[in-house]
């Protein structure tokens, strides 16, 4: 029953996936500054490149490159992504000189 | 499609056309627009009296039908046409809006423009929804009449104006509303059956719907419009948009607006669900008779005099009511006159009040009185129609009144709420109940009457009041004189009725006798129980169950063949059986099955 | 039948109201006074001329073979009401009967009308008042004629409106308009009665004509109406009570009767011409013609008949009564006008209908001049009616006083004047009358009753005339100054009715043979084809005239005239000297207390006031605040709104501003649709395929878990497993059977245990288990559904996949 | 094997996308080496751009016969991806045409904004086409990131930039989630294309793997459409962002959300077999509909700014918007389909027109977002509040108007499903136009039945009147006479 220490299986990267997801969410849920939040973010994105490229593996074949091109193409969505949110950080903090979403609320009811 | 169906579309036409018109008068041309906008109100009042002449009233279906397809998709039709109950209604309105236009004349200073448009657009909505001959047509222009009028209340009315209009609008949405989904249901389920999917009033009338089903659909109709009508509990928007609105909204709401519960009643909900209908059939009759009793009491108290005429109003509804479902060729007869009249007498005495507002910016009674010595015209005018409305032999009001209760009384047991004990004539009762409402008429109409013209001269500001001017005794000249022709020669009005009400209640008792079942088709048998009882449950569609299958057996009776006069109206010795709410009748008479097209 | 254009008799008063409405206020009093009493005299002269003519002609055919109905004279105008096979014609007819009224109502209407000429020379409404008066009549004439109950009730109902208007006629007094609103109210009570009535008689016999010209369509009186009232209705009575009674709630409004009098004593707010008109000639006695004129129903019902005696016979002396204490002229005379027709319901209610319509148009001749009289007293006195502040105005007023004293005579019932002839007629038949289903005695009772009534009417009427007309004048110096005799346009009409009350009542002398021997009693005979015939063999015994010898008629009418005789000289004994201190005493002491009650018209007003009035008020107001205001608008309609709108605060309370709850909640919901998704849901349906055997079939529903999901059953409701299985993918449906041990309703769970998530869910569904019998097509149908089912929704929520 | 599975005519077919690009890219360049008055051409170059690739899309559409996969399945045109695309391009225009006026008034002039939106466009109609997850993944993508810029685009204002950040964290965060869903259709299928996704699906749906992947994407396209509880970012992003791009975001992003979530949800996971509960993500949704009708409905009740209350309108709308997926999922031969292609036309048009407005009224001193702001304007401009009268009508699903018929025909789809299933929902969804008819009354109340606070500036400018306009008379022709779009839809 200790082979899961010897042999590793599909199920080992899912778990892992999982719970790199659920950091990376919680992260998101609980960190102030909003580029935490931003690379809790990009952690659940990698958590989630992870599982395809894990399910890529498992898979094989034609259906194997499928995911892996699936996680190139999410690789550059998340650089973008970054790009952008890095962009809009640094316009929230010329309006207000903090970058701290806690105190973001403006808008509200 | 007759060339004489086109009538009918330019009673549409026009007052559209006119108000698109007005739209292009510029703002400060306030008499240009009155003109064109009493014009064409009057050209459409021409044009729809001669739909009179191509309109034959022994014919007892819809003519002059105006069919155009709409939208193929859902197979929704443009299909208009009258009948011998929508004719006078029609009429009634494009009566009437002239004489509220004229009416306004003084009344409406600010926006003219908009009022004058606003009028026609009300017109064009009421007068589709009286002719509409397809569900989604009749949807259409039923919810197109809330927002002119939710405007005439809002823009030209009093303090608490938004207040009641508003409340308006929600109160009458949420019946409307419901009976959207209802139609929404029936569309979906005529479809399933017959693989056609249409709106068209005639084919859906075809589809026989399980009873339990009949039953909740036929609530969310009623529910629809009994808040129109407005029947007893439901009525506590008309007061509030009554006070609030102008002298020309109270005059189209309480004119027109109102007709349509009944009106929906009459052509919707009672031959849609007949089964539904006939279980409910008691209760508002019950209703009915309340709402007679409760709006003459509540109207007694009222100081506002626009209060009180619109708690008159439930009164005279609660007639309307009674003779519906009393199912007697006289009673129906009687609900439909009794519509017509209100429609003028009602429209007549705000009329009147609106005059004396116009005087004194005031409508309680404490404020008046000795009115008569100031302005004897307009006393006597506004007596006749006071007696109109209490119902004063020669008058238009007595006939309708007179025929309900007499109506309601020859009818048979039809009104045995479940465990009603059978000794008691209960149709008698109710008349007897309703024939109240004819006293306390008088108690609450005079009592106002007294209070404000006569007595003494005290008030000062009332001292020097002009009496009516030549414009507004045109205003009442017409409504008074048809209110004595009502009075006096109703009898070419019941005639063209006549033929119409006998076939709705031949054809209610025939889709009555209709076995229960799943969905199906008039005159064929239902087929095998459908969907399994659990699915519909959950679906909060009550199912068929075989118990409600063995109810229509319940009561054996002798069928009347459409044509002939139903029992009710037969000598003596039939009277007793008269229609009973468990479905009576055996299989229908041919010439109740359905009109063709029906058959998918 | 002979047709006649019975129109104009009321159209022509109907035309002059509506020329005096309209124009009247435009054009010189003159005009106006001579189109209104033009066209009441036309039209009395056209009815007179139909009388004496054609109608004559019809009569005298009559008495040739006698037939059972007369056909008289008829006019259809037009149809008014037709509805399926409720048709009401307008149509008139006029038989001797209508013959009579109409005479009555024209003849009196016009002298009144010539009256007002010089009584209300000074109104300033001086056309509206004519209109009224002519309309009227006009609409009296539609009752009287009417052939049809409807048609009767627009008549009916228009006499009182125009009582109304003419009542409250001075409305600017406060209490006059009041006084016309209570009669119309109170005269619509009784129309409610009169209504009912119609619906009920026509709901009997299908028709409402009182008489119809061809014989194939029946009418009220024809052999199968008959019939219909003689069936039994409700609770073991005759249909012709319920009839009778519910019309005759309608002549109580219309011809003030306990209980719906109190109205016509305040009608005397209204000008005295009217009063004399409306509320002592004619309107009033349109009950009693009602009465007599459906004979042919009351004589069906003794009940009924009784009912009307016995009523009568209470108002005639219950009103006397009243009178003796009022002090205001035209009050006296309204009760005695109460009174009287007392009198005349007696009179048709114990089947004496020539008596009850002779003494109704006797009534209409002294009654009419009993007012005018009055009026032309109160016009010298300068407008007051109190009695207490005239008297000794027999040397001012001569003719009016001379008048006066043959009305009072007349009314007394002192041979020769009228009012004895009638009046005894009436007692004479209440003496004579035996009914089945009276108790015995009954008629002798009601003789008793109206003696007194006589006695007290005599006695009334003359302390009025002595209180009036004799001893010392008690009024004020000032109007002293100007009392004076009327103008002729006023004397003129008092002079014709008392000559007239000299004359119509040898128009039926008493049955006496030596008298009849000469002079048959004409009214008697006039009268017969109109009023239903006792010796008809339906009526065999239900109404029996005793016929009395002479001795006994002579005895019974010599009581009569002494009891007038009694009357008067009491009253002279106590009041030829105006008040006098034996009544100050009597009042004030022994007497006093029936003194007040009389005084008070035994508080029936404040009774009224308390038990009706004012509770209509109370609940009235008390519907309107607490169920109208309150219960529906505040928290029903007020209430829903606060909740939705309570809720829409809510949700926009989440709404913070924190984008890091929105993202919890983006979380949370997720989860929560986990959740939710993941609860198995167990289903299954049931048939009955055997006597007490039952087939289930489990829905493993689509939940993720549905794979290799546990289904187990519990039939017996004891909480243990009695069947279970595993569903593998692509298995068939999860079927079983179970037999119960007895018929009826047993729970059945099923509980789903699934495979993924190891959640459970159970569904508990009553299982109706019947006899076998009959119920295959059930099983039928369950099958059908499963199918179709399967067949028309792929993802359906039904049992089969 | 060895030729590709790639054929020339997949170059046609995907001319609208390529237009869009071109052009966007083309918007990217002139802005590059544009200065000054130069600039006023993006626009209508933007409104070309968008024309043309409308224009391409009719083409496309006409020369289809059924539905044709191009490059492998990556992209799938059919006849209701080709008139998302058009809807879309015209939406986008219209959009374009109201921001100058408002851009100049505000000055928040920027050159990329025009590119930015046909970018966005881009990425939408690739997701309305799209025929595998990962192109609408990427679509999606595309679209999120421009709209993000978008909704930056004011930059100097404090809510502005508050918007996009919380849109852009929020939206970021919904995208991993989606990253993460599709990683696990992937696992539990072994294929992103969504019509081998739906043959796989009859033997994989009842995997966990497959139930938790439905769960992700729900989420993530919930958030998209803006469905409870996934709809709080809502009303805040469209109050901060500069009110075209609100007008935007509401009718076209909405408009291609829904695209992408009939595509993943009708084509991918839909036919016989839905995954997740017992009515399939149906259940999941249908509950999520009522819910998003009625929580949007009652928040918007009070709510004092317009923009505010149009946002929570278009949440419930979100709902209705459900409702019809509902339906075609769970009546797949239905009219479901071209029931919620109607609405999103109707209800694009309509709020476009009613946010519009309101960029049109205000000015810089006064923006005039709250209701108040509205008072008296039928007085002042009656053109005006005709135009808004008849949006409001339209949102709230009078007749005759489109929006009442959108409805209609939507709830009437969901009626239609077996076994009355959707009544529940029908019901709760009629009902809440009770509610909803209120807040919008609210609006027509303070425009006709009260006085002006102060004086009317409006924006002047050809290009907003004339977007108004015609939204206006769209949403009256839409519904009186639908047959014509319906046809389209169908």
């Amino acid at each position: 029953m200790n082979d899961i220490f010897y042999k590793l299986t599909v199920s080992h990267f899912l778990i892992l996936a999982a719970v790199l997801f659920a950091i990376g969410t919680v992260g998101v849920l609980m960190r102030r500054n909003a580029l935490i939040v931003m690379m809790s973010i990009e952690l659940m994105m990698n958590a989630a490149n992870l599982t395809i490229l894990a399910f890529a593996r498992y898979h094989g074949g034609t259906a194997g490159l499928e995911g892996h091109s699936l996680a190139f193409i999410v690789i550059a969505v998340a650089a973008a992504e970054a790009a952008v949110g890095l962009a809009i950080v640094v316009a929230v903090f010329r309006t207000r000189r903090h970058a701290d979403i806690d105190r973001l609320n403006l808008l509200k009811n | 499609m007759s060339p004489a169906s086109y009538l009918l579309l330019a009673v549409l036409a026009l007052p559209l056309i006119g108000a698109i018109l007005i739209m292009f008068v510029p703002r400060e041309e306030k008499e240009l627009a009155r003109g064109i906008g009493l014009g064409v109100s009057l050209l459409t009042f021409v044009v729809s009296l001669g739909i009179l002449g191509p309109f034959d009233g022994r014919i007892a279906s819809t003519q002059l039908v105006f069919d155009k397809e709409w939208i193929p998709i859902l197979g929704t039709h443009f299909k208009i046409g009258v009948d011998g109950i929508s004719i006078w209604l029609v009429m009634l309105t494009t009566f009437l809006t002239p004489v509220v236009l004229l009416s306004a004349h003084r009344a409406v200073e600010d926006r003219v423009r908009e009022f004058v448009a606003i009028n026609l657009l009300l017109e064009v909505a009421m007068v589709g929804a009286f002719v509409a001959l397809d569900l989604f047509l009749f949807y259409v222009f039923w919810e197109l009449m809330l927002i002119p009028m939710y405007l005439l209340i809002g823009m030209w009315g009093g303090q608490r104006r938004v207040y009641a209009s508003i409340k308006f609008v929600i109160y009458t949405m949420v019946g409307s509303l419901l009976m959207l989904a209802t139609i929404f249901y029936l569309y979906a389920k005529y479809g399933a059956v017959t693989g056609e999917y249409t709106t068209d009033l005639d084919k859906l009338t075809t589809l026989v719907l399980p009873q339990r089903a009949q039953v909740w659909c036929f609530v969310a109709f009623a529910l629809a419009f009994a808040i129109k009508v407005p029947m007893f509990p439901f009525h506590t928007w008309l007061p509030d948009a009554h006070v609030e609105a102008p002298t020309a909204g109270s005059v189209i709401l309480a004119g027109v607006l109102l007709k349509f519960g009944v009106y929906g009643f009459m052509r919707f909900a009672m031959p849609l669900f007949p089964y539904g209908a006939a279980v409910a059939a008691p209760w508002i009759a019950i209703i009915g008779v309340a709402g007679i009793v409760y709006g003459a009491l509540t109207a007694f108290v009222q100081d506002d005099v626009k209060k009180l005429v619109a708690y008159s109003s439930v009164s005279h509804l609660g007639f309307c009511m009674l003779g519906l479902v009393a199912l007697t060729p006289q009673a129906i007869e009687g609900s439909i006159y009794t519509m017509l009249s209100h429609g003028l007498t009602t429209g007549g005495l705000f009329l009147a009040i609106g005059v004396l507002y116009e005087r004194r910016h005031t409508r309680r009674m404490a404020e008046f009185g000795g009115l008569w010595a100031q302005m004897p015209v307009f006393s006597a005018l506004f007596l006749l129609c006071v007696l109109g409305s209490a119902g004063l032999p020669g008058l238009s009001g007595f006939i309708g009144e007179f025929l309900t209760i007499f109506g309601t009384f020859i009818s048979g047991g039809s009104h045995f709420p479940e465990g009603w004990p059978s000794f008691i004539p209960f149709p008698k009762l109710l008349a007897t109940a309703a024939a109240t409402g004819v006293i306390l008429g008088a108690v609450y109409l005079l009592y106002m009457f007294q209070k404000v013209m006569f007595g003494p001269l005290s008030n000062e500001r009332n001292k020097n009041l002009p009496d009516v001017s030549w414009r507004e005794i045109a205003v009442f000249l017409p409504v008074v004189a048809l209110i004595f022709a009502l009075g006096l020669f109703p009898r070419p009005f019941l005639r063209v009725t006549e033929n119409t009400v006998d076939r709705f209640i031949s054809d209610y008792k025939s889709r009555l006798a209709e076995e229960d079942g799943p969905p199906h088709l008039r005159g064929q048998p239902p087929p095998e129980e459908g969907a399994a009882a659990g699915d519909e449950a959950k679906a909060g569609e009550p199912a068929a169950d075989a118990k409600a299958a063995e109810e229509p057996k319940a009561a054996e009776q002798p069928t009347a063949p459409p044509s002939a006069a139903p029992p009710s109206a037969a000598p003596p010795a039939a009277q007793p059986a008269t229609p009973t709410p468990a479905p009576p009748a055996p299989a229908p008479a041919p010439s109740a099955a359905p009109p063709p097209g029906g058959q998918p | 039948m002979k047709q006649a254009t019975l129109l104009w008799i009321p159209a022509l008063p109907l035309i002059g109201a509506a020329f005096n409405l309209l124009f009247g206020r435009f054009l010189s009093r003159r005009t106006v006074h001579l189109v209104a009493v033009a066209a009441v005299a036309a039209s009395f002269f056209y009815a007179a001329y139909l009388v004496g003519g054609p109608l004559w002609e019809a009569f005298k055919a009559w008495r040739g073979q006698k037939t059972e109905v007369m056909d008289g004279l008829y006019q259809h105008v037009y149809t008014w009401i037709e509805v399926g096979s409720f048709k009401v014609d307008l149509a008139f007819r006029m038989d001797t009967l209508s013959a009579l009224m109409v005479l009555v109502v024209t003849f009196v209407g016009s002298l009144i009308h010539i009256y007002s000429t010089g009584y209300m020379s000074e109104e300033p409404r001086y056309a509206a008042y004519f209109g009224y008066l002519n309309l009227f009549t006009g609409a009296m004439l539609i009752l009287v004629l009417g052939n049809n109950l409807p048609v009767m009730f627009i008549g009916w109902e228009g006499v009182g409106l125009c009582s109304y208007l003419l009542i409250g006629f001075w409305f600017t007094e406060e209490a006059f308009a009041y006084a016309g609103r209570k009669a119309f109210i109170v005269n619509r009570i009784g129309d409610f009665g009169f209504l009912l009535g119609i619906c009920l008689l026509f709901y009997a016999t299908g028709t409402l004509d009182i008489y119809s010209p061809n014989a194939d369509h029946p009418s009220l009186m024809s052999e199968s109406s008959v019939a219909a009232y003689r069936e039994t209705f409700f609770g073991g009575e005759r249909l012709a009570l319920f009839a009778g009674i519910l019309l005759f709630i309608g002549a109580c409004g219309k011809s003030a009767q306990i209980p719906l009098y109190v109205w016509l004593p305040d009608a005397m707010a209204g000008p005295t011409p009217v009063s004399a008109l409306i509320h002592a000639a004619t309107m009033v006695t349109a009950g009693v013609y009602m009465v007599a004129r459906m004979s042919f129903l009351y004589a069906h019902s003794t009940t009924a008949m009784a009912i009307v005696a016995g009523v009568g016979a209470l108002t005639a002396l219950m009103a006397a009564i009243m009178a003796f204490a009022q002090t205001d002229l035209k009050r006296v005379l309204a009760y005695s006008t109460v009174s009287q027709l007392g009198f005349m319901f007696v009179g048709v209610g114990v089947g004496a209908y020539t008596a009850g319509i002779f003494h109704l148009m006797t009534h209409a001749f002294f009654k009419a001049g009993l007012f005018l009289a009055a009026g032309s007293v109160m016009h010298a006195m300068s407008g007051s009616g109190d009695i207490t502040k005239m008297g000794g105005l027999k040397k001012y007023l001569p003719q009016t006083h001379i008048c006066f004293l043959i009305y009072c005579l007349a009314i007394a019932g002192i041979v020769p004047f009228a009012g004895f002839f009638s009046k005894d007629e009436i007692l004479i038949g209440a003496f004579g009358t035996e009914a089945q289903g009276w108790f015995p005695m009954y008629g002798k009772v009601l003789w008793i009753l109206l003696s007194l009534a006589a006695l007290g009417t005599a006695f009334y009427m003359f302390r009025l005339y002595y209180l009036v007309f004799s001893g010392e004048n008690r009024s004020d110096p000032e109007t002293r100054g100007h009392i004076h005799e009327s103008p002729l346009s006023m004397t003129g009409p008092l002079i014709v009715l008392a000559i007239g009350t000299l004359v119509v009542g040898f128009l039926g002398l008493p049955h006496l043979t030596f008298v009849q021997k000469y002079v048959p009693n004409f009214l008697a005979e006039w009268l017969e084809p109109s009023l239903v015939d006792f010796g008809r063999p339906s009526l065999e015994g239900s109404i029996h005239q005793a016929h009395a010898s002479d001795v006994g008629l002579l005895t019974l009418m010599g009581i009569a005239l002494g009891i007038g005789v009694v009357g008067i000289l009491l009253a002279s004994a106590l009041y030829s000297k105006g008040p006098s201190s034996v009544v100050a005493r009597f009042t004030a002491g022994a007497g006093a207390e029936i003194y007040r009650l009389a005084k008070n018209k035994f508080y029936v007003d404040e009774l009224y006031d308390k038990i009706i009035v004012r509770p209509f008020r109370w609940i009235a107001l008390g519907v309107f605040e607490v169920i109208d205001r309150f219960l529906i608008d505040w928290v029903l309609v007020e209430g829903s709104a606060f909740v939705v709108d309570l809720f829409g605060r809510i949700t926009r309370w989440f709404q913070n501003g924190q984008v890091q709850r929105y993202m919890v909640g983006l979380v949370l919901g997720g989860a929560l649709i986990l959740f939710f998704a993941t609860r198995p849901d167990a289903d299954f349906d049931w048939q009955q395929v055997d006597t007490l055997t039952v087939q289930f079939e489990a829905d493993v529903g689509k939940g993720p878990g549905s794979n290799g999901a546990e289904v187990s059953f519990d039939f017996d409701d004891d909480g243990t497993a009695d069947f279970t299985a595993t569903w593998k993918k692509g298995d068939p449906p999860v079927v079983t059977t179970w037999s119960f041990s007895r018929p009826g309703e047993h729970d059945v769970s099923m509980t789903l245990k699934d495979a993924v998530f190891k959640k459970t869910g159970t569904v508990e569904k009553t299982v109706v288990v019947e006899e076998a019998s009959g119920h295959g097509e059930a099983a039928a149908v369950e099958k059908a559904a499963t199918t179709d089912e399967s067949a028309r929704t792929p993802v359906g929520a039904g049992g089969a996949q | 094997m060895n030729e590709l599975p790639v054929k020339p005519t997949d170059f046609l077919y995907m001319a609208p996308l390529t237009v869009l690009t071109v052009v966007a890219l083309l918007l990217v360049v002139i802005e590059a080496f544009t200065r000054g008055r130069t600039r006023a051409f993006l626009m209508p170059l933007c409104v070309v751009g968008c024309l043309f690739g409308a224009l391409a899309a009719v083409v496309v559409a006409r020369s289809l016969s059924g539905p044709v996969s191009m490059f492998d399945g990556m992209l799938i045109a059919d006849k209701s991806s080709m008139f998302l695309t058009v809807l879309l391009c015209a939406g986008t225009a219209f959009s374009a045409l109201m921001t100058p006026p408002h851009q100049a008034e505000y000055d928040w002039e920027s050159g990329e904004y025009y590119s930015m939106l046909l970018l966005s466009l881009c990425g939408m109609v690739m997701m309305a086409m799209a025929g595998d997850l990962v192109t609408t993944f990427l679509g999606l993508e595309t679209m999120s990131l421009a709209v993000y810029v978008l909704c930056a685009s004011r930059r100097g204002s404090r809510r502005s930039t508050e918007g996009a950040m919380k849109y852009f964290l929020m939206g970021a965060f919904a995208s991993a989630f989606l990253i993460y869903g599709i990683a696990l259709v992937y696992g539990a299928t072994g294929t992103t294309d969504l019509v081998l996704i739906a043959e796989r699906m009859a033997d994989k749906g009842q995997e966990p793997l497959m139930v938790m992947a439905v769960i992700l994407l729900l989420v993530s396209f919930g958030f998209k459409v803006a469905a409870v509880p996934f709809h709080m970012w809502t009303p805040d992003v469209y109050e901060g962002a500069p009110t075209p791009v609100t007008g935007y975001m509401a009718a076209v992003v909405k408009a291609a959300a829904f695209a992408g979530a009939l595509r993943v949800f009708g084509l991918g996971l839909g036919g016989d077999f839905m995954p997740l509960g017992h009515m399939g993500w149906g259940g999941a949704f249908a509950v999520i509909a009522a819910v998003t009708m009625t929580v949007g409905n009652l928040a918007a009740l009070r709510q004092e700014n317009v923009k505010r209350m149009l946002a929570y309108s278009s949440v419930s709308h979100a709902g209705v918007l459900l409702t019809g997926l509902v339906a075609t999922g769970l009546d797949p031969e239905g009219p479901g389909r071209a029931a919620i292609l109607f609405y999103l036309a109707a209800y694009g048009v309509t709020t476009l027109g009613s946010f519009g407005l309101v960029s049109w009224i205000g000015s810089r001193e006064h923006e005039r977002v709250l209701v108040d702001d509205w008072a008296g304007l039928a007085g002042r401009h009656p053109g005006a509040a005709l135009a808004m009268t008849l949006f409001l009508l339209s949102l709230a699903g009078m007749p005759p108007t489109a929006g009442f018929f959108g409805k209609f025909i939507v709830f009437q789809s969901a009626m239609q499903v077996p076994d009355n299933q959707l009544l529940w929902l029908v019901v709760v969804g009629v009902l809440n136009s009770v509610i909803s008819i209120f807040y919008y009354l609210r609006i027509v109340m303070a425009m006709y039945f009260r006085e002006p606070l102060g004086e009317f500036r409006p924006l002047r400018s050809s290009g907003i009147t004339f977007a108004l306009v015609t939204c206006a008379l769209l949403v009256l022709q839409m519904g009186l006479m639908p047959s014509f779009w319906l046809g389209m839809a169908d």
